[in-house]
């Protein structure tokens, strides 16, 4: 009796008009998309984007080239290259290249940092327009620090407290 | 009828006429199977535009519909999916060239010689049953040609359980899976549930026979 | 005919009346497309396209000018010629039906007697462009599309071609505006078709959507599976021809279904008289087309896609099944009369 | 009709020898052999509807339907036979396909 | 107070480790006995090869003894095993007190593993992620210790330092310099110099490899990358014949340091200098990167085939007039497949013992030690003659010093603290030096004579000796020289000793009496009954030997092609620096009608004189097979990257061969070329020429130069060790090392007076204007102008007069 049914229901397609009901109702529910460019959608302090490397407060650089982050890195997308500085023969980086193509976006490489300089900050809207520059290097890295030094330490101190 | 009307039919009956003639040319001439098929098709649909200015609508379009639409794809795919070695097919091409062209021209002379210059004005015959060609066509399969229909229709049967059965093997070598088994597999026919003892009687009767 | 229509007018004219059905029915495409996407995207609670035009309007414009700047890459190795023959037989065949389809009564190009003969010929001429492309495209992965999809169009021609001749039975004629006339009745959409051949009526909608390789039967471009099917290898306006083809049979096969089992432009009320409502007209063929074109666009938004053995399957094993049952089921309703046709 | 018959029949003349000579010359492949015996039919039909649309007689028609109908179940069988030859033989050249001489 | 067991059959004790029965020998320690077992026992200050200091206080472990627990956690490095007694390493006490010591080392341990090179290979990193605690107890502030400069191969950071005094122990007891101490109590406890002195030992490096911490690292290494990046590879060290095992550490192909792989019978765990910080010199800005053929005036780089074309071509053209030079760092590989393309061309001028003058008995033809390394440290008594072993084979050096050291009637189990300093009874180790160079272990006697008279002054041991030679001018020299006592005496003692060694030096090998001096002290070693060791002739020239690369006739060595400059000249690897003659060599190099240099480095004076330059990988670089003092055979692969264009030396010279098309170049790879030439390797080298060994060089003995108080000074001209080849003088931490001296004019007082010259001053030397140095470990008559140097190659070579001249 059961087949009987099942199969007299599958020749009337109940159950795919009870799909094209569900999509049908579906047709009118309001949308959620967001207008992209005049709306974002609200983001997490922990969003991890682009990446920056921080300064401290007096201008010092924080990171130290202890390549934490490129050894902890699973994709291998930093490099690092260290000299003593010339200056005053600290431990700097010579080099500092992120290949954001390798880069995976994990945020292992800001969990490892010691001295909290290499973060990925909230920024996701980015895009290369020449060949090369998906590499990004440690001057640009830098500048990037710099310029969202506030929002990259104000999303810290909101994160402080669970890390 | 308007001279001009008479111009455009002729103008189409030599235009696809020559079509198809130029085309069944290639047919035997292409080197690649695959064009060959292909200019049959184009035999085929000019030859069923010149049946078109014959008035014969319904055999037009059933060839085109039969021959353009099943059976030359039919051809195209056993050409495409068999992997078949040109160079040795064409062999004696060259060789047989004059004797085929030459067999076909003679054959052409003759029959153009017996159809003669009589056949020439034959005047067309009365537009018969009316306008409709297909009326007039069902008319006579139905009611005259009734049984040859149905033997039509059966050889076509045969035909088609013929040719599946030619075609079709069972692969008893290949593993392949059916993933509509695979799909349709319930734990039951994986998983067997067996009730045993936890203890096992003792093997009074083996121990009989090793003693013996 | 009137011996002032001379035959260059009626050259003429018939070149006017091809454009004006032609030029429609490509805007029309692009509109399709356009409601595809708006469509598509409500059913997934998104807002489709909206930034081109109003409401997105130009979308599917834009879509199709930047196909046609975009570069045609030719496979290494490709048959050029008949790389390039492939979307046109792809596309004439789709476009040349047209000459028969009736938009009212009497508005027909061609109003020929073997009307559905003729739509059967063209559509069948359309797989030469499937597999051209997929042979001449020198690509394994198109070959193979090529083959899946030519497979499963004449597969369901078979089935559509036998819903035809159900209806051919019924209505006792292979001309389309005699199918209409045979319809018309007093008893309102009860006089349509899709009553005694309501089985064939689904049959031939569900042959239509495999038979223009949409979803859920699009295995043969399925994008997990081959890629994009027999027109991997085309870009740009080359395969805007095959996009135009599609779209156009889907178009096509919107206009057969009314045509042919309800009513095309009768009134479902007709003979009930209320009006302007009992009266026939194109725009109840307007309003049914809208419907069906839609209903390509919500089962594609609805169901997954068909396993391909299932696909042949159900037009083997079901359809041809069905279709060769209510055959003689139609013969016997005409023949013992208990359906009545025409007034 | 303006178009006399024997032009037709010319047309079907052409048309049968050319597949006269294609079988001659395309002694090898049995695929373009099946496709010149499909050609012959062709020109036969040819002819059969010109004598019946000039004889006004309908016979001729309906015979060019059954060459059709029977044409077409042959060119199935044909090809699947061909297919069968070519899993077994791995070719399609009938030079070949001499299994049954030895 | 060698840390080592005693060698002599020990007796064993049978003792229970953990619960598992061992035996070890009586008078070991419970953690050499766990070694052995291979039970982990941590430790920071006990190091297998350095005396017990038991003064990290991590190894304590619970005793039993007796069947009663000992109250107190024993130290295992410093608890010797006793038959009975129970050790636990792993119970809950020895844990603890483990964990204790731990945290008490953890207190002034900075937190800065992220920016200390010893990160990733920190033994106190490793034990403290078992036995530390996560977080610290210790509130108060951490203690900071400045850093002294030790000298540019050490990097300091002092604070890090934990206090095991490892270094101070290796210092003293290996090294022999005494440079490092521990100063003060408590807190204030801190190892360091004294005076701030750089370390100058020529071992100095090793201290990096045995401080557990980060706080000695390597200063050439220093933040170059991080231990978990480098890729180690085995290589063998090529500035000495003693072919130190070491670790290549590359990253991207690049060798940022050396360190020791552990070989007991060559190196043990230690390395020199020279051979772990030379790699800087691989990277010098002269290296040749592409080849180079002169068209025209003009060297242009021009791509390999062309250049090969070029040069084979050229070398057709040359056939038998070809003369060959190679440097001794060549590997065998290559020097087989030169001597191929030599005799190929049907010439036999070929040689690699460049800096050698005197070939009259063949010069040396590759011999290997009588008695191996690995026994020089068990040595009684030596004698060394003509050698300055601490900068010729540092390590061969450090292997007498243990014997000087050494004191077989030592009671093994003697607590080290109670050995009585003064009553030590080393190896007696005697010196005829041609200057008074500087040991670091006491000698027995000394002779430093003027270069002229190091012959007279074997001449003397050789009669006391008792040698007859069955060469008459040799016997009658010998029979003619004085009667010596203190000759006597050493001879005595070198006869009484078992086992005993003469060892030929450097300085003796390079000098231009070298056949007379090797007969002599070959003769002194049969007649004492001890073994000849010679140096060999440069870094591979024992393998060089083996594989032919040599000449078979006489007249066709290097001295004589320096002389007689040969038609066409192939140079490879060598410069002008690394031959006794550098003005020579330059001569010889334009007089060629074809010169190609085939080396690492186009430097100036290539880039003057050769017609073609191909570049060609050095030894870290290229699969190479390479045979030291002892005899043994070692084949190395490759480690670092190739620079440039740059090609393995023998596939250059296989495209080379292959283009002269002569036979054996057919090889594919390196493998088969080895198993070609495995023969030759295995089978030692035989002096080949036409003196007999005893023949002395009557001609040298002839033009020996005239006695002091003439005109002239004798030339006394050591290679320096920091100057030994091209890779080590481009070695830039090496060069600022304070061993390596800037060149000077050393003289003995009196002849300074005679001279009318005093240090600091200028004199002109030949031409050459040199600061002069009173130095008292020159003798009267000679004028110490070492070697190796831009500013004294244009000095006559070794042996020669000068003519001093205040400037």
């Amino acid at each position: 009796m059961k087949r009987i049914i099942a199969y007299l229901k599958s020749l009337l397609l109940l159950e795919l008009f009870a799909g094209l009901w569900l999509t049908l109702k579906y047709l009118f529910r309001p949308k959620y998309t967001m207008r992209y460019p005049m709306e974002h959608i609200p983001q997490s302090v922990r969003f991890r984007g682009l990446h920056a490397l921080r300064r401290y407060p007096n201008g010092e650089e924080r990171c130290i080239a202890c390549k934490l982050c490129e050894a902890v890195c699973p994709a291998l997308a930093i490099t690092i290259d260290s000299a003593p500085r010339p200056s005053d023969g600290q431990r700097r980086t010579t080099r500092y290249d992120i290949d954001l193509f390798k880069c995976i976006y994990c945020g292992f490489c800001e969990e490892s940092c010691p001295v909290d300089s290499i973060v990925e900050t909230n920024i996701y809207e980015y895009h290369f327009e020449r060949r090369g520059e998906n590499v990004v290097t440690k001057p640009q890295l830098l500048a990037i620090g710099d310029r969202y030094e506030k929002e990259i330490a104000a999303a810290r101190a909101q994160d402080a407290a669970y890390r | 009828m308007p001279m001009n009307h008479a111009i455009f039919q002729t103008v189409c009956f030599l235009v696809f006429a020559g079509a198809a003639a130029l085309s069944a040319l290639g047919v035997i001439g292409f080197k690649n199977t695959v064009h060959a098929v292909l200019s049959l098709v184009l035999t085929f649909f000019s030859a069923a535009c010149v049946w078109l200015l014959l008035q014969a609508e319904f055999l037009a379009l059933a060839l085109v519909v039969v021959y353009v639409g099943a059976v030359m794809v039919l051809f195209l795919f056993v050409v495409m999916m068999l992997d078949i070695e040109l160079e040795p097919l064409r062999e004696g091409f060259i060789r047989y060239l004059p004797v085929g062209i030459g067999a076909a021209v003679i054959m052409l002379f003759e029959m153009l010689g017996i159809i003669g210059v009589r056949a020439m004005n034959v005047p067309a015959g009365p537009n018969p049953a009316g306008a409709s060609n297909i009326e007039w066509l069902g008319q006579a399969l139905f009611t005259h040609f009734l049984l040859p229909f149905e033997i039509a229709a059966l050889i076509l049967t045969v035909g088609l359980v013929a040719a599946v059965v030619l075609a079709l093997r069972t692969r008893t070598f290949s593993r392949r899976q059916d993933p509509a088994r695979q799909s349709a597999v319930r734990a039951a026919t994986r998983l067997r549930m067996v009730k045993m003892p936890a203890v096992k009687p003792a093997p009074a009767a083996a121990e009989k026979e090793t003693a013996t | 005919m009137t011996p002032a229509h001379s035959d260059v007018f009626i050259f003429f004219l018939t070149l006017a009346k091809i454009l004006a059905i032609a030029v429609p029915l490509i805007i029309a495409v692009a509109l399709y497309v356009w409601w595809e996407r708006k469509v598509i995207g409500w059913m997934h609670v998104r807002m489709g396209p909206n930034k081109i035009g109003p409401f997105g309007l130009l979308q599917a414009f834009a879509d199709v000018v930047k196909l046609l700047i975009k570069e045609i890459v030719t496979p290494t190795n490709a048959n050029r010629f008949l790389y390039f023959a492939a979307p046109l037989l792809a596309v004439i065949p789709a476009l040349a039906v047209w000459a028969v389809v009736p938009f009212d009564h009497g508005v027909v190009l061609a109003d020929i007697n073997a009307g559905v003969l003729f739509l059967l010929a063209m559509t069948s001429l359309g797989v030469y462009g499937i597999i051209l492309a997929g042979w001449a495209s020198n690509s394994r992965y198109a070959m193979l599309g090529a083959m899946r999809s030519a497979a499963q169009v004449i597969s369901y021609e078979i089935a559509m071609g036998m819903a035809l001749v159900c209806v051919l039975i019924l209505a006792g004629s292979l001309n389309f505006s005699a199918i209409v006339a045979a319809q018309a009745g007093h008893k309102g959409l009860f006089d349509w078709f899709w009553l005694p051949l309501l089985p064939m009526f689904f049959v031939y909608f569900i042959s239509g959507v495999a038979e223009t390789n949409r979803l859920p039967f699009d295995v043969a471009e399925g994008e997990s599976e081959i890629v994009a099917g027999f027109h991997v290898e085309y870009s740009g306006s080359a395969f805007a021809l095959f996009f135009l083809a599609e779209y156009a049979n889907m178009i096509l096969v919107s206009f057969l279904a009314p045509i042919l089992f309800l009513g095309g432009w009768l009134s479902p009320f007709q003979g009930w008289h209320l009006g302007w409502l009992s009266q026939p007209g194109w725009w109840w063929l307007a309003v049914k087309v809208f419907v069906f074109a839609t209903a390509f666009l919500w089962i594609r938004a609805t169901f997954p896609r068909y396993r391909y053995d299932q696909i042949m399957r159900l037009g083997w094993k079901v359809f041809i099944p069905i279709a060769i049952v209510w055959i003689f089921v139609a013969g016997c309703l005409r023949y013992f009369g208990w359906v009545t046709t025409g007034h | 009709m303006t178009i006399p018959l024997s032009w037709y029949i010319v047309f079907g003349t052409v048309l049968l020898c050319i597949s006269i000579a294609g079988i001659f010359i395309n002694r090898k492949n049995v695929i373009v052999l099946l496709m010149a015996i499909e050609l012959m039919l062709l020109a036969v039909d040819t002819n059969f509807v010109a004598f019946s649309r000039f004889l006004g007689d309908a016979a001729g028609q309906v015979f060019v339907f059954f060459i059709l109908t029977v044409a077409a179940a042959e060119s199935a069988i044909g090809l699947a036979i061909v297919v069968l030859l070519f899993r077994n033989r791995r070719t399609v050249n009938v030079a070949e396909l001499d299994a049954l001489r030895e | 107070m060698s840390a080592q067991p005693n060698v002599a059959a020990p007796d064993m004790v049978e003792f229970e480790i953990d619960g598992k029965p061992v035996s070890a020998p009586k008078g070991s320690m419970i953690i050499q006995a766990t070694d052995a077992a291979s039970i982990p026992v941590p430790r920071f200050c006990y190091h297998r090869k350095l005396p017990i200091a038991a003064n990290c206080r991590q190894c304590m472990v619970e005793v039993e003894m007796g069947g009663k627990m000992v109250p107190k956690p024993q130290p295992a490095c410093a608890t010797p095993v006793a038959p009975g007694m129970k050790v636990f390493t792993r119970s809950p006490n020895a844990l603890k007190w483990q964990r204790n010591a731990m945290e008490f080392l953890l207190i002034n341990h900075p937190l800065d593993c992220p920016i200390c090179d010893q990160g990733g290979e920190c033994e106190l990193q490793d034990i403290s992620l078992g036995y530390g605690r996560s977080v610290s107890r210790f509130t108060e502030r951490k203690r900071s210790v400045a850093d002294e400069d030790i000298g540019p191969l050490v990097a300091t950071e002092m604070t890090r330092c934990i206090h095991c005094t490892r270094c101070v122990r290796f210092v003293g007891e290996i090294a022999g310099t005494h440079e490092l101490g521990d100063f003060d109590r408590g807190d204030s406890h801190v190892i360091g110099t004294y005076i701030g002195r750089t370390i100058e030992s020529e071992l100095s490096g090793n201290v990096i490899d045995v401080c557990p911490v980060g706080a000695l690292t390597d200063k050439v290494f220093r933040f170059k990358a991080r231990a978990w990046e480098l890729i180690a590879r085995p290589s063998v060290a090529y500035h000495d014949a003693l072919g130190s095992d070491q670790w290549l550490h590359t990253r991207r192909g690049k060798v940022l340091r050396v360190v020791p792989r552990e070989n007991e019978a060559i190196n043990e765990c230690w390395l020199s200098d020279r051979d772990r910080y030379s790699h800087e010199g691989l990277y010098a800005d002269d290296r040749a990167l592409k080849p180079m053929i002169r068209k025209g005036a003009e060297l242009v780089e021009v791509e390999w085939d062309e250049a090969i074309a070029f040069v084979a071509e050229n070398l057709r053209n040359a056939g038998a007039g070809l003369g060959a030079l190679l440097a001794p760092l060549t590997s065998c590989e290559e020097g087989h497949l030169l001597a191929a393309i030599v005799r190929g061309l049907g010439g036999d001028r070929i040689d690699h013992r460049l800096r050698v003058q005197d070939f009259s008995d063949g010069g040396p033809g590759g011999e290997t030690f009588e008695l191996p390394v690995a026994q020089l440290d068990k040595v009684r008594a030596a004698l060394l003659v003509g050698s300055d072993p601490r900068r010729e084979i540092p390590l061969v050096n450090h292997r007498l010093r243990q014997a000087t050291r050494r004191d077989p009637a030592k009671p093994a189990a003697a607590n080290p603290a109670h050995y009585d300093i003064s009553a030590r009874h080393g190896a007696r180790i005697y010196a005829i030096n041609p200057a008074r160079f500087d040991f670091n272990y006491p000698l027995a006697g000394e002779v430093a004579v003027a270069p002229q008279h190091l012959v007279d002054a074997m001449l003397r041991m050789a009669k006391a000796a008792g040698v007859s030679p069955d060469d008459r001018v040799l016997a009658e020299a010998i029979a003619a020289a004085p009667d010596d006592g203190d000759a006597r005496a050493w001879v005595a003692a070198l006869r009484e000793a078992e086992p005993s060694v003469v060892i030929l030096g450097d300085a003796a090998v390079q000098h231009p009496q070298a056949s007379w001096l090797r007969a002599l002290a070959q003769g002194v070693a049969r007649a004492t009954g001890s073994a000849y060791d010679e140096f060999p002739a440069g870094a591979n020239a024992a393998g060089l030997a083996r594989v032919g690369a040599r000449p078979r006739a006489a007249g066709h060595d290097a001295a004589s092609m320096l002389r007689n400059p040969p038609k066409s000249l192939l140079v490879w690897h060598a410069g002008s620096q690394d031959t006794f003659a550098p003005a020579a060599f330059d001569r010889a190099r334009g007089a060629a009608d074809f010169c190609v240099y085939a080396g690492a480095y186009a430097c100036a004076g290539v880039r003057a004189k050769a017609h073609a330059v191909l570049p060609i990988g050095l030894p870290p670089e290229i699969d190479g097979t390479y045979v030291n003092v002892d005899g043994t055979v070692q084949a190395c692969a490759a480690g670092a990257a190739l620079p440039g264009d740059a090609r393995p030396g023998w596939k250059v010279l296989r495209a080379l061969g292959a283009a002269l098309g002569i036979a054996g170049f057919d090889f594919t790879d390196i493998g088969e070329l080895r198993a070609r030439i495995a023969g030759e390797l295995s089978k030692p080298a035989e002096r080949i020429g036409q003196a007999r060994t005893l023949a002395p060089a009557q001609r040298a003995r002839r033009d020996a130069p005239p006695l002091p108080g003439g005109e002239g000074l004798c030339r006394l001209a050591t290679v320096p060790i920091y100057r030994s080849d091209a890779v080590v003088r481009r070695a830039k931490a090496l060069q600022a090392h304070p061993l390596n001296r800037k060149p000077a004019l050393r003289l003995h007082e009196n002849d300074a007076r005679a001279h009318g010259l005093l240090t600091g001053v200028k004199a002109n030397v030949d031409g050459a204007v040199l600061p002069v140095v009173v130095d008292p470990a020159v003798p009267e008559g000679c004028a110490w102008i070492e070697a190796g140097h831009q500013e004294t190659a244009s000095l006559p070579p070794g042996g020669a007069v000068l003519t001093i001249t205040k400037a």
